[in-house]
Protein backbone atom coordinates (compact mmCIF):
# COMPACT_ATOMS: atom_id res chain seq x y z
CA UNK A 1 0.00 0.00 0.00
CA UNK A 2 1.41 3.52 -0.52
CA UNK A 3 1.34 6.06 2.39
CA UNK A 4 1.98 9.22 2.95
CA UNK A 5 4.13 11.13 5.46
CA UNK A 6 4.36 14.44 6.42
CA UNK A 7 7.80 15.67 6.89
CA UNK A 8 8.83 18.97 9.02
CA UNK A 9 12.24 20.39 10.11
CA UNK A 10 15.83 18.18 9.53
CA UNK A 11 13.66 15.21 7.64
CA UNK A 12 11.99 17.91 5.07
CA UNK A 13 15.55 19.24 4.23
CA UNK A 14 17.07 15.60 3.86
CA UNK A 15 14.08 14.13 1.75
CA UNK A 16 14.41 17.55 -0.08
CA UNK A 17 10.51 17.61 0.24
CA UNK A 18 7.08 18.27 2.60
CA UNK A 19 6.02 15.28 1.59
CA UNK A 20 7.18 11.78 1.44
CA UNK A 21 4.95 9.25 -0.87
CA UNK A 22 6.31 5.37 0.03
CA UNK A 23 5.52 2.05 -0.83
CA UNK A 24 5.10 -0.81 2.22
CA UNK A 25 3.55 -4.17 2.77
CA UNK A 26 0.23 -4.35 3.66
CA UNK A 27 0.66 -5.54 7.21
CA UNK A 28 3.28 -2.89 7.82
CA UNK A 29 4.18 -1.19 11.37
CA UNK A 30 5.39 1.31 12.47
CA UNK A 31 8.61 -0.12 13.28
CA UNK A 32 8.53 -1.37 9.85
CA UNK A 33 7.69 1.84 8.14
CA UNK A 34 10.68 3.26 9.71
CA UNK A 35 12.81 0.95 8.71
CA UNK A 36 11.82 1.09 4.94
CA UNK A 37 12.60 4.81 5.28
CA UNK A 38 15.91 4.36 6.81
CA UNK A 39 16.60 1.67 4.62
CA UNK A 40 15.91 4.38 1.32
CA UNK A 41 17.21 7.55 2.90
CA UNK A 42 20.56 7.10 4.79
CA UNK A 43 20.82 10.33 5.88
CA UNK A 44 18.24 9.79 8.70
CA UNK A 45 20.94 7.29 10.44
CA UNK A 46 22.73 10.48 11.98
CA UNK A 47 19.75 11.78 13.52
CA UNK A 48 19.91 11.30 17.51
CA UNK A 49 16.33 9.84 17.13
CA UNK A 50 13.40 9.63 14.89
CA UNK A 51 10.00 9.24 15.81
CA UNK A 52 6.77 8.94 14.49
CA UNK A 53 3.62 10.28 14.75
CA UNK A 54 0.24 9.11 13.35
CA UNK A 55 -3.11 11.01 14.05
CA UNK A 56 -1.07 13.49 15.89
CA UNK A 57 0.06 11.42 18.84
CA UNK A 58 3.58 9.72 19.30
CA UNK A 59 2.98 6.02 17.90
CA UNK A 60 4.42 3.04 19.33
CA UNK A 61 6.53 0.36 16.95
CA UNK A 62 3.90 -2.11 17.24
CA UNK A 63 1.14 0.63 16.11
CA UNK A 64 -0.33 -0.75 12.65
CA UNK A 65 -0.42 1.90 10.19
CA UNK A 66 -3.78 2.14 7.33
CA UNK A 67 -3.48 4.60 4.47
CA UNK A 68 -5.77 6.87 6.12
CA UNK A 69 -4.13 7.33 8.99
CA UNK A 70 -1.95 11.11 8.97
CA UNK A 71 1.27 10.16 9.51
CA UNK A 72 4.80 12.24 9.96
CA UNK A 73 8.08 11.87 10.59
CA UNK A 74 9.25 13.74 14.08
CA UNK A 75 12.67 14.36 13.74
CA UNK A 76 14.46 15.54 17.50
CA UNK A 77 12.11 18.82 18.38
CA UNK A 78 13.75 21.85 19.59
CA UNK A 79 10.88 24.08 20.68
CA UNK A 80 11.38 26.94 22.70
CA UNK B 1 -5.16 28.75 26.37
CA UNK B 2 -2.83 27.37 23.43
CA UNK B 3 -1.61 29.56 20.40
CA UNK B 4 0.95 28.35 18.04
CA UNK B 5 1.21 31.39 15.82
CA UNK B 6 3.27 33.34 12.98
CA UNK B 7 2.10 36.91 15.00
CA UNK B 8 4.05 38.50 17.20
CA UNK B 9 3.62 37.31 20.78
CA UNK B 10 1.56 39.59 23.06
CA UNK B 11 2.78 39.26 26.40
CA UNK B 12 -0.04 40.97 27.91
CA UNK B 13 -2.28 39.03 26.47
CA UNK B 14 -1.32 35.80 27.38
CA UNK B 15 -0.79 37.19 31.36
CA UNK B 16 -4.62 38.96 31.02
CA UNK B 17 -5.53 34.49 30.05
CA UNK B 18 -4.57 33.43 33.26
CA UNK B 19 -4.92 36.43 35.80
CA UNK B 20 -8.03 35.57 38.24
CA UNK B 21 -9.36 36.67 41.52
CA UNK B 22 -8.42 33.38 43.12
CA UNK B 23 -4.44 33.90 41.85
CA UNK B 24 -2.08 35.48 44.61
CA UNK B 25 0.63 34.58 42.33
CA UNK B 26 1.19 34.46 38.04
CA UNK B 27 4.95 33.32 37.06
CA UNK B 28 5.87 33.94 33.07
CA UNK B 29 8.29 32.03 31.44
CA UNK B 30 9.77 34.62 27.96
CA UNK B 31 12.09 32.79 25.72
CA UNK B 32 13.23 35.16 23.77
CA UNK B 33 15.89 34.76 20.35
CA UNK B 34 19.76 34.94 22.02
CA UNK B 35 22.39 36.66 19.92
CA UNK B 36 24.60 33.31 20.57
CA UNK B 37 24.82 29.83 20.78
CA UNK B 38 27.93 27.72 21.32
CA UNK B 39 29.90 31.01 20.96
CA UNK B 40 28.43 31.47 17.21
CA UNK B 41 26.94 34.93 16.32
CA UNK B 42 23.20 33.76 15.62
CA UNK B 43 21.04 36.16 12.81
CA UNK B 44 17.96 35.07 13.64
CA UNK B 45 16.13 31.56 14.47
CA UNK B 46 13.47 29.96 11.89
CA UNK B 47 10.75 27.87 13.99
CA UNK B 48 8.55 25.31 11.89
CA UNK B 49 5.56 23.42 14.02
CA UNK B 50 3.51 20.21 13.01
CA UNK B 51 0.56 22.78 14.24
CA UNK B 52 -2.46 19.98 14.74
CA UNK B 53 0.31 17.74 17.19
CA UNK B 54 1.57 20.67 18.51
CA UNK B 55 -1.37 21.88 20.12
CA UNK B 56 -2.50 18.46 20.86
CA UNK B 57 0.81 18.18 22.89
CA UNK B 58 0.60 21.47 24.57
CA UNK B 59 -2.30 20.43 25.84
CA UNK B 60 -1.18 17.03 27.43
CA UNK B 61 1.54 19.04 29.02
CA UNK B 62 -0.95 21.49 30.45
CA UNK B 63 -3.20 18.42 31.69
CA UNK B 64 -0.63 16.54 33.28
CA UNK B 65 1.05 19.91 35.36
CA UNK B 66 -2.72 20.63 36.59
CA UNK B 67 -2.75 17.01 37.73
CA UNK B 68 0.65 17.52 39.44
CA UNK B 69 0.48 20.91 41.35
CA UNK B 70 -2.54 22.82 42.39
CA UNK B 71 -2.74 25.84 39.71
CA UNK B 72 -5.55 28.09 38.20
CA UNK B 73 -4.55 28.62 34.86
CA UNK B 74 -2.48 28.08 31.95
CA UNK B 75 -1.54 29.56 28.68
CA UNK B 76 1.03 28.81 26.44
CA UNK B 77 2.10 30.77 23.19
CA UNK B 78 4.55 29.72 20.42
CA UNK B 79 6.28 31.24 17.49
CA UNK B 80 6.33 29.93 14.36
CA UNK B 81 8.31 31.68 11.48
CA UNK B 82 11.39 33.99 11.34
CA UNK B 83 12.06 35.18 14.61
CA UNK B 84 15.23 38.07 15.16
CA UNK B 85 17.09 39.02 18.21
CA UNK B 86 15.13 39.56 21.52
CA UNK B 87 12.34 39.25 19.67
CA UNK B 88 10.22 36.03 21.29
CA UNK B 89 9.67 32.20 20.67
CA UNK B 90 7.63 31.18 23.77
CA UNK B 91 5.69 32.84 26.14
CA UNK B 92 3.77 30.44 29.42
CA UNK B 93 1.87 32.34 31.98
CA UNK B 94 0.40 29.76 34.93
CA UNK B 95 -1.41 31.56 37.39
CA UNK B 96 -2.13 30.08 41.02
CA UNK B 97 -2.78 30.61 44.82
CA UNK B 98 0.25 30.31 45.95
CA UNK B 99 3.43 31.03 44.20
CA UNK B 100 5.60 27.48 44.65
CA UNK B 101 3.43 25.71 42.60
CA UNK B 102 2.95 28.67 39.55
CA UNK B 103 7.22 28.48 39.97
CA UNK B 104 7.34 24.77 39.82
CA UNK B 105 4.39 24.41 37.13
CA UNK B 106 5.71 27.00 34.85
CA UNK B 107 9.42 25.64 34.71
CA UNK B 108 7.58 22.03 34.36
CA UNK B 109 6.08 23.05 31.59
CA UNK B 110 8.93 24.76 29.69
CA UNK B 111 11.21 22.00 30.26
CA UNK B 112 8.32 19.19 29.06
CA UNK B 113 7.69 21.59 25.93
CA UNK B 114 11.05 21.30 24.73
CA UNK B 115 11.21 17.67 25.12
CA UNK B 116 7.87 16.54 23.33
CA UNK B 117 6.07 19.34 21.66
CA UNK B 118 6.91 19.33 17.37
CA UNK B 119 8.62 22.43 16.90
CA UNK B 120 11.57 22.71 15.28
CA UNK B 121 14.22 25.90 15.77
CA UNK B 122 16.71 26.40 12.83
CA UNK B 123 19.48 28.77 13.89
CA UNK B 124 20.64 31.36 11.04
CA UNK B 125 24.14 31.73 11.11
CA UNK B 126 25.97 34.48 8.54
CA UNK B 127 27.86 31.09 7.14
CA UNK B 128 24.86 29.02 7.67
CA UNK B 129 22.26 27.45 9.21
CA UNK B 130 21.89 24.03 11.59
CA UNK B 131 18.69 22.61 13.07
CA UNK B 132 19.19 22.66 16.57
CA UNK B 133 19.26 19.33 18.79
CA UNK B 134 18.63 17.59 15.23
CA UNK B 135 22.02 15.42 15.48
CA UNK B 136 23.86 13.76 18.58
CA UNK C 1 15.93 48.89 38.56
CA UNK C 2 13.87 49.33 41.70
CA UNK C 3 10.81 50.90 42.22
CA UNK C 4 8.47 51.00 45.61
CA UNK C 5 5.67 53.07 43.58
CA UNK C 6 2.01 54.12 44.89
CA UNK C 7 1.16 54.22 41.03
CA UNK C 8 -0.28 50.59 39.25
CA UNK C 9 3.09 48.70 37.93
CA UNK C 10 3.66 48.17 34.74
CA UNK C 11 4.35 44.30 33.72
CA UNK C 12 5.54 45.86 29.85
CA UNK C 13 7.73 48.34 31.82
CA UNK C 14 9.46 45.84 33.93
CA UNK C 15 10.34 43.35 31.48
CA UNK C 16 11.70 46.13 28.93
CA UNK C 17 14.17 46.84 31.67
CA UNK C 18 15.83 43.51 31.80
CA UNK C 19 15.47 42.48 28.09
CA UNK C 20 18.86 42.26 26.03
CA UNK C 21 20.24 40.49 23.30
CA UNK C 22 22.24 38.32 25.43
CA UNK C 23 18.97 36.97 27.04
CA UNK C 24 17.41 33.56 26.14
CA UNK C 25 15.23 33.55 28.95
CA UNK C 26 13.03 36.15 31.33
CA UNK C 27 11.32 34.87 33.80
CA UNK C 28 8.63 36.98 35.70
CA UNK C 29 6.88 36.66 38.89
CA UNK C 30 3.70 38.63 39.56
CA UNK C 31 2.36 38.81 42.90
CA UNK C 32 -1.39 39.80 42.80
CA UNK C 33 -3.84 40.36 44.88
CA UNK C 34 -6.22 37.56 45.75
CA UNK C 35 -9.56 37.52 47.28
CA UNK C 36 -8.98 34.61 50.00
CA UNK C 37 -6.64 34.11 52.98
CA UNK C 38 -6.82 31.47 55.82
CA UNK C 39 -10.64 31.04 54.93
CA UNK C 40 -11.73 34.67 55.09
CA UNK C 41 -12.93 36.95 52.00
CA UNK C 42 -10.06 39.86 51.56
CA UNK C 43 -11.32 42.95 50.54
CA UNK C 44 -8.31 44.46 49.76
CA UNK C 45 -4.69 44.60 50.41
CA UNK C 46 -2.85 47.86 52.21
CA UNK C 47 0.82 48.21 51.74
CA UNK C 48 3.23 50.27 53.85
CA UNK C 49 7.36 50.73 52.93
CA UNK C 50 9.77 51.99 54.83
CA UNK C 51 11.08 53.56 51.51
CA UNK C 52 14.39 54.19 52.15
CA UNK C 53 15.36 51.21 53.38
CA UNK C 54 13.29 48.77 50.93
CA UNK C 55 15.27 50.04 48.41
CA UNK C 56 18.46 49.53 49.63
CA UNK C 57 16.91 45.84 50.86
CA UNK C 58 16.00 45.54 47.45
CA UNK C 59 19.49 46.33 45.73
CA UNK C 60 21.01 44.24 48.12
CA UNK C 61 18.89 41.12 46.98
CA UNK C 62 19.98 41.91 43.46
CA UNK C 63 23.53 42.12 44.12
CA UNK C 64 23.34 38.76 46.11
CA UNK C 65 21.07 36.72 43.34
CA UNK C 66 23.96 38.29 40.56
CA UNK C 67 26.82 36.66 42.76
CA UNK C 68 24.90 33.31 43.21
CA UNK C 69 23.00 32.62 39.19
CA UNK C 70 24.66 34.32 36.05
CA UNK C 71 21.68 36.44 35.02
CA UNK C 72 21.85 39.22 33.15
CA UNK C 73 19.36 42.19 34.45
CA UNK C 74 16.36 42.32 37.14
CA UNK C 75 14.13 44.58 37.98
CA UNK C 76 11.71 44.93 41.02
CA UNK C 77 8.65 47.18 41.13
CA UNK C 78 6.52 46.80 44.59
CA UNK C 79 3.51 48.66 45.22
CA UNK C 80 2.40 50.59 47.99
CA UNK C 81 -1.20 51.91 49.20
CA UNK C 82 -4.14 50.05 48.90
CA UNK C 83 -4.36 47.08 46.26
CA UNK C 84 -7.86 45.70 45.26
CA UNK C 85 -8.33 41.97 44.44
CA UNK C 86 -6.26 41.10 40.96
CA UNK C 87 -4.08 44.39 41.24
CA UNK C 88 -0.76 44.17 41.59
CA UNK C 89 1.58 43.99 44.48
CA UNK C 90 4.71 43.20 43.11
CA UNK C 91 6.52 42.31 39.79
CA UNK C 92 9.69 41.03 39.80
CA UNK C 93 11.88 40.03 35.79
CA UNK C 94 15.17 38.22 35.31
CA UNK C 95 16.48 37.54 32.02
CA UNK C 96 19.95 34.93 32.00
CA UNK C 97 21.34 33.58 29.03
CA UNK C 98 19.61 30.53 29.92
CA UNK C 99 16.16 29.67 31.98
CA UNK C 100 17.61 27.46 34.62
CA UNK C 101 19.27 30.65 35.96
CA UNK C 102 16.24 32.99 35.66
CA UNK C 103 13.78 30.65 37.37
CA UNK C 104 16.00 30.33 40.26
CA UNK C 105 16.76 33.47 40.63
CA UNK C 106 13.30 35.18 39.92
CA UNK C 107 12.25 32.68 42.86
CA UNK C 108 15.13 33.43 44.95
CA UNK C 109 14.53 37.29 45.03
CA UNK C 110 10.52 36.59 45.47
CA UNK C 111 11.24 34.61 48.53
CA UNK C 112 14.18 36.66 49.99
CA UNK C 113 11.97 40.16 49.50
CA UNK C 114 9.43 38.59 51.75
CA UNK C 115 11.84 37.67 54.44
CA UNK C 116 13.75 41.14 54.29
CA UNK C 117 12.58 43.99 52.21
CA UNK C 118 10.54 46.41 54.70
CA UNK C 119 6.90 46.63 53.46
CA UNK C 120 3.84 45.52 55.59
CA UNK C 121 1.03 43.96 54.04
CA UNK C 122 -2.63 44.87 55.93
CA UNK C 123 -5.36 42.53 54.98
CA UNK C 124 -8.60 44.24 54.72
CA UNK C 125 -11.83 42.18 55.42
CA UNK C 126 -15.41 42.70 55.92
CA UNK C 127 -15.37 42.63 59.88
CA UNK C 128 -11.54 44.07 60.66
CA UNK C 129 -8.30 44.12 59.23
CA UNK C 130 -4.97 42.37 60.05
CA UNK C 131 -1.33 43.18 59.77
CA UNK C 132 0.07 40.03 58.20
CA UNK C 133 2.93 38.16 59.49
CA UNK C 134 2.94 40.19 62.33
CA UNK C 135 2.26 37.71 65.53
CA UNK C 136 3.23 34.38 66.20
CA UNK D 1 19.87 61.83 74.91
CA UNK D 2 16.31 62.25 73.18
CA UNK D 3 15.63 59.46 70.36
CA UNK D 4 13.21 60.14 67.67
CA UNK D 5 11.94 56.53 65.73
CA UNK D 6 10.24 55.88 62.54
CA UNK D 7 7.66 53.48 63.03
CA UNK D 8 5.59 51.69 60.05
CA UNK D 9 2.84 48.66 59.99
CA UNK D 10 1.60 47.57 63.19
CA UNK D 11 4.54 49.44 65.22
CA UNK D 12 2.79 52.87 64.03
CA UNK D 13 -0.62 51.31 65.82
CA UNK D 14 0.62 50.10 68.79
CA UNK D 15 1.94 53.54 69.38
CA UNK D 16 -0.50 55.37 67.92
CA UNK D 17 1.84 57.65 65.89
CA UNK D 18 4.07 57.56 62.80
CA UNK D 19 6.92 58.40 65.11
CA UNK D 20 8.25 57.60 68.71
CA UNK D 21 10.11 60.38 70.68
CA UNK D 22 12.12 58.50 73.64
CA UNK D 23 14.63 59.26 76.22
CA UNK D 24 17.24 57.01 76.62
CA UNK D 25 21.34 56.93 78.60
CA UNK D 26 24.24 58.40 76.24
CA UNK D 27 25.77 54.89 75.98
CA UNK D 28 22.54 53.63 74.12
CA UNK D 29 22.70 50.44 72.07
CA UNK D 30 20.34 48.97 70.18
CA UNK D 31 19.47 46.19 72.46
CA UNK D 32 19.34 48.89 75.73
CA UNK D 33 16.74 50.95 73.11
CA UNK D 34 14.82 48.04 72.61
CA UNK D 35 14.64 46.99 75.95
CA UNK D 36 13.07 50.46 76.49
CA UNK D 37 10.23 50.63 74.27
CA UNK D 38 9.24 47.08 75.22
CA UNK D 39 8.91 48.77 78.72
CA UNK D 40 7.40 51.29 77.89
CA UNK D 41 4.86 49.56 75.27
CA UNK D 42 4.20 46.10 76.33
CA UNK D 43 2.11 45.15 73.31
CA UNK D 44 5.36 44.87 71.19
CA UNK D 45 5.98 41.56 73.98
CA UNK D 46 3.10 40.26 71.57
CA UNK D 47 5.00 40.73 67.78
CA UNK D 48 6.99 37.41 66.33
CA UNK D 49 9.97 39.89 66.32
CA UNK D 50 11.01 43.66 66.36
CA UNK D 51 13.86 44.70 63.96
CA UNK D 52 15.52 48.15 64.76
CA UNK D 53 17.17 49.45 61.36
CA UNK D 54 19.80 52.16 61.99
CA UNK D 55 20.41 54.39 59.10
CA UNK D 56 18.48 52.07 56.72
CA UNK D 57 20.48 48.91 57.60
CA UNK D 58 19.35 46.33 60.13
CA UNK D 59 21.32 46.91 63.20
CA UNK D 60 22.72 44.58 65.62
CA UNK D 61 22.15 44.50 69.52
CA UNK D 62 25.21 45.50 70.16
CA UNK D 63 24.93 48.80 67.78
CA UNK D 64 25.64 52.20 69.81
CA UNK D 65 23.23 54.41 69.05
CA UNK D 66 23.47 58.29 68.54
CA UNK D 67 20.81 61.05 68.36
CA UNK D 68 21.53 61.86 65.26
CA UNK D 69 21.05 58.63 63.59
CA UNK D 70 18.08 57.46 61.18
CA UNK D 71 16.37 54.97 63.30
CA UNK D 72 13.26 53.14 62.45
CA UNK D 73 11.06 49.88 64.20
CA UNK D 74 10.97 47.09 61.81
CA UNK D 75 8.23 44.63 62.88
CA UNK D 76 7.73 41.36 61.47
CA UNK D 77 7.67 42.46 57.28
CA UNK D 78 5.41 40.99 54.96
CA UNK D 79 5.50 42.27 51.90
CA UNK D 80 5.32 40.84 47.94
Amino acid sequence: MRISILLFGIAKDIIGSKNLEIEVNEECRVNDLKQEILNQYPGFENLKHLAIAVNNEYARGETSIKPSDEIALIPPVSGG
Amino acid sequence: MIEVTNQPIDIMEQIKKVESPDAGGIDVFIGTVRNRTRQKNVVALEFEAYEKMAVSELQKIIDTTKEKWPVLKIAVSHAVGRKNIGELAVVIAVSAAHRDAAFQACRYVIDTLKQTVPIWKKEIFDDGEVWVSAHP
